[in-house]
């Protein structure tokens, strides 16, 4: 579903991701870990093709990230749940919209997206905020609605950015189960993470990236 | 159509979130269109007084003494069938110290010693346009000139040469005007949209790794673009309707020329129309502008 | 001190930033400040019309036939004398008959056959300003008949009347013009500035949590204001000049008036410091408006 | 140094906190920890003035924040260093001006603003990011260039809101000691977490704080 091979990453002409070697079956969950700066959220932004790889090949499903025509990006992008770890929410739509924004982005039908959305924020919790806009709610609560919108269009793919840094370990492990349990219904899933008890005793593959470079992986 | 609802919905909603802005928006694109709809009425009736231009030029054949009245009736018909005539008037010698007394108002009494009427009668002759140049007019006054019972033909030289010189630069320059406002007011209302977008660009930048489509993420902003525009046009029109009776009534007191002034009806219709297909297309260039 | 270079580097560095933004900005604020400068020219030119509007109003005193040389000179003498009067011209009776044959042009042969100069000599008197009103006139004129030597005294009544209409109503209008334009351009600026910063309000938020006081904070915005209005200034000059030109050597072939027309200097230099001076108060509306 | 009494506050009519009572004496370090949308970051912005109490009274130092003059605010604001949960960099500004921008607000001289932010830059490992905009930085970067900001101006009182959510272990470690320091210095810390790792065996009290209320404390 994933894959890089020798994939290199280029900023101001330092290699932030150097020969990238890594594949991602379908309907696998895997995670990303490595120390701040070490580029798992550029590796993460080459899959959505917010960045482009310098050198290697990325692919997604049917798309090479280096040879996508523009008409291809939009695809691409909405086979994907994205969870940013600086949020991206908009400000001037409520919770409501902007968990919704993720189904008309992919022309859903209004009467559909209302029970979707709905469905979803009870998940995270956050049935009653769903009127609040972004800048009223506590960083936790962002951080759900963040997830809660990549997740609410059940993309084939899902990439989660550090998704429980503002979140307290209860709360982590309720978002942890959400995930898995996407993953049970076939959701492919790379999750960056510093948080050792997201991948702790999973039994899944936890990926290490230093410097650019992945330092081979172990089993969570 | 969903994604219709949705695009206006999202326009409608940003609109009056910010309605202030706005409205700010909306009336700097007004102040645009005001100056060029002030500009179009100046020219539009720069031009309605240059197409009379032509009718203020008149040559004057002035009748032998001797000549008959049937012989006056037969020149007459001769005039009006030269393809350059495009009216006759007769003045009879009566007639012409009638006007003369009047003319001369307080001192008209002076006419009073003359013994008998030393005027001729004349004809009055109105030109086609085309036929009010320079050369032209000399050619047609020495034709007349060698026709029977004509005496004499008298035209002034100088408003021949004018009226033509006026008519072309006039036309000429209004073009040009027209083109510079015209790129003036796109240029402004493009970039007062801009300005509104440029904030929105981490916005935009969201939408668009949420998957959406360029059309997706236009939509909002052209409809928010042409709502603005529009509202413009609005402002506008109330503007050009208020400049023009400001004019018309106070100022033509000492400029009488005003007082023949039109406003063209079209262009309180059509300014609310141009400001918001203008709203559009500057929607459409700033957004172009943020590389989607 | 310290603070003033952080504030002005904040500026121009900001201001480099968005150049285009910046520039679209100023060419906003330019075409507002220009439009008030053509209506300043205007009304100015107006202004300088009216002036001279009762110069144009005469009064003429006609002569009795039998009165001598001397007698002419004493009535000269004791009207100069007159309060009102700012100026006297003599008119003989031979001049007035040379001036109407001029006026009659070609058929002038009429005035040939009189035997004697039927017309009287007349002194035309120029009135001071405050005396160019309907009933003013009247009395001065019912004054001056009763003199002697005098034989009738004629004026336009119609002319007085209006003279006096049109200077009061052209101030008045003038004034009440002035102060809606400023009013509009200062709205313009402020709002064009305000979209502007309208942009920066997290920044400003993020600046005030940090501890910074009003003035911190303004500082830069107040510069950025002013550079923006300066340049507007400086670009509405540009435009009032070639307004200015445009008018008196192209449009004035066909509105000679125009040709008399005044470009006053001081707006060419003021426009730039207005637009500073505004742009400066448009920040501070602006910046006030959010609250700091 | 720091004192809640009885303090309220509500949020379109909700209460957020509820009768707080809490104080923290010079020279102190407290961590507040609790899950979630329970009130954590309200209770930081209380101490800053960016919201008001409704009800009781909270002071800072010699600021009673409910009745403070518009001109104080500005002045209870340069005696605190704020590690901002959204982190609130201005993007306009490069690193080392964003850290500058704190000592400039303070009035501090050009000439000894430059030793300063280079100085603190060095602490938190960005000494080579100094002329990159903040969009350029990985997560923790930026979390590390706000740590640094609120530091700078070596304030009387450091509040920090949630630090180490985008940080790994390693480099949170070292935040902590940095806070440390700056406390042996004589600095007031108080620290809102969710991260166990942060005061556990600190022997600093611990606040916890769930759903408005704070529901007493233990030694970490
Ligand atoms: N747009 C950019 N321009 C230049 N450098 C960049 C840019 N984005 C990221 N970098 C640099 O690339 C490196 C990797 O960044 P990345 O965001 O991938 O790290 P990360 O592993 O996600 O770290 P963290 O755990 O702190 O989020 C960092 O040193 C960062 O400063
Ligand atoms: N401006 C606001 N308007 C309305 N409600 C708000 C506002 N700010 C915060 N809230 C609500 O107040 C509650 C407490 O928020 P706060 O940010 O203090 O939580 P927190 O303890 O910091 O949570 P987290 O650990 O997720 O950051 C939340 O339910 C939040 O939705
Ligand atoms: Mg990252
Ligand atoms: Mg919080």
């Amino acid at each position: 579903m994933i894959s890089f091979q020798n994939a290199t990453k280029y900023y101001e002409n330092k290699p932030v991701l150097k020969n990238i070697d890594l594949s991602v079956s379908k309907g696998e969950m895997v995670f990303l870990t490595g120390p701040t700066g070490a580029g798992k959220s550029t590796l993460l932004k080459l899959l959505y093709a917010s960045e482009l790889p310098d050198e290697g090949e990325v692919t997604v499903g049917d798309f090479n990230i280096g040879r996508l025509r523009p008409a291809e990006i939009p695809l691409l992008r909405r086979s994907i749940g994205v969870v940013f770890q600086d949020f991206k929410l908009l400000e001037n739509l409520t919770v409501y919209d902007n968990i919704a924004l993720a189904l008309r982005v992919r022309g859903r039908k209004e009467k559909d997206i209302k029970g979707l959305v709905l469905e979803i924020l009870k998940n995270v919790h956050l049935r009653h905020k769903s009127d609040n806009y972004p800048l009223t709610l506590s960083g936790g609560e962002q951080q759900r609605v963040v997830i809660a919108r990549a997740m609410v269009s059940e993309p084939s793919v899902l990439l989660a950015d550090e998704p429980t840094g503002n979140l307290d370990p209860d709360t982590s492990k309720h978002v942890a189960r959400l995930f898995y349990e996407a993953n049970i219904h076939g959701t492919t899933i790379l999750i960056a993470t510093h948080n050792r008890e997201m991948y702790k005793n999973t039994g899944k593959r936890v990926v290490r990236l230093e410097n650019g470079v992945l330092l081979g992986e172990e089993i969570g | 159509m969903e994604h219709l609802s949705y695009s206006t919905r999202t326009a409608f909603h940003s609109l009056m979130k910010e309605k202030w802005i706005n409205l700010l928006s909306s009336l700097t694109v007004a102040a645009s269109l005001l100056v060029s709809a002030m500009a179009i009425i100046t020219i539009f009736n720069l031009e309605n007084f240059t197409r009379t231009l032509p009718e203020r030029f008149t040559m004057v054949v002035y009748l032998q003494d001797s000549v008959s009245p049937e012989d006056t009736q037969k020149l007459i018909g001769q005039l009006k069938n030269k393809d350059y005539v495009s009216g006759t008037k007769y003045i009879s010698r009566d007639q012409a110290l009638n006007e003369m007394k009047r003319t001369l108002k307080d001192v008209s009494n002076v006419l009073e010693g003359l013994d008998e009427n030393p005027l001729s009668s004349s004809i009055e002759l109105k030109l086609k346009k085309e036929s009010v140049t320079a050369p032209a007019v000399k050619k047609i006054s020495e034709e007349l000139k060698k026709m029977p019972s004509v005496g004499d033909v008298y035209y002034e030289a100088k408003i021949a040469e004018t009226v033509y010189l006026l008519k072309t630069s006039i036309e000429n320059m209004s073009i040009i005007i027209l083109c510079i406002i015209s790129f003036v007011v796109l240029f402004v209302i493009s970039s007062t949209v801009k300005i509104l977008l440029y904030r929105r660009k981490t916005e935009i930048e969201i939408i668009k790794l949420l998957g959406a489509t360029g059309g997706f993420i236009r939509a909002p902003f052209l409809i928010e673009g042409g709502v603005i525009g529009f509202f413009g046009g609005i402002f506008a029109s109330i503007g050009a309707t208020v400049f023009y009776y400001s004019l018309t009534t106070s100022f033509s007191a000492f400029m009488p020329i005003l007082k023949t002034m039109v406003l063209p009806v079209e262009i309180v219709v059509l300014l609310p129309i141009a400001g918001l297909v203008m709203g559009v297309i500057g929607s459409l260039i700033s957004v172009g502008r943020l590389r989607l």
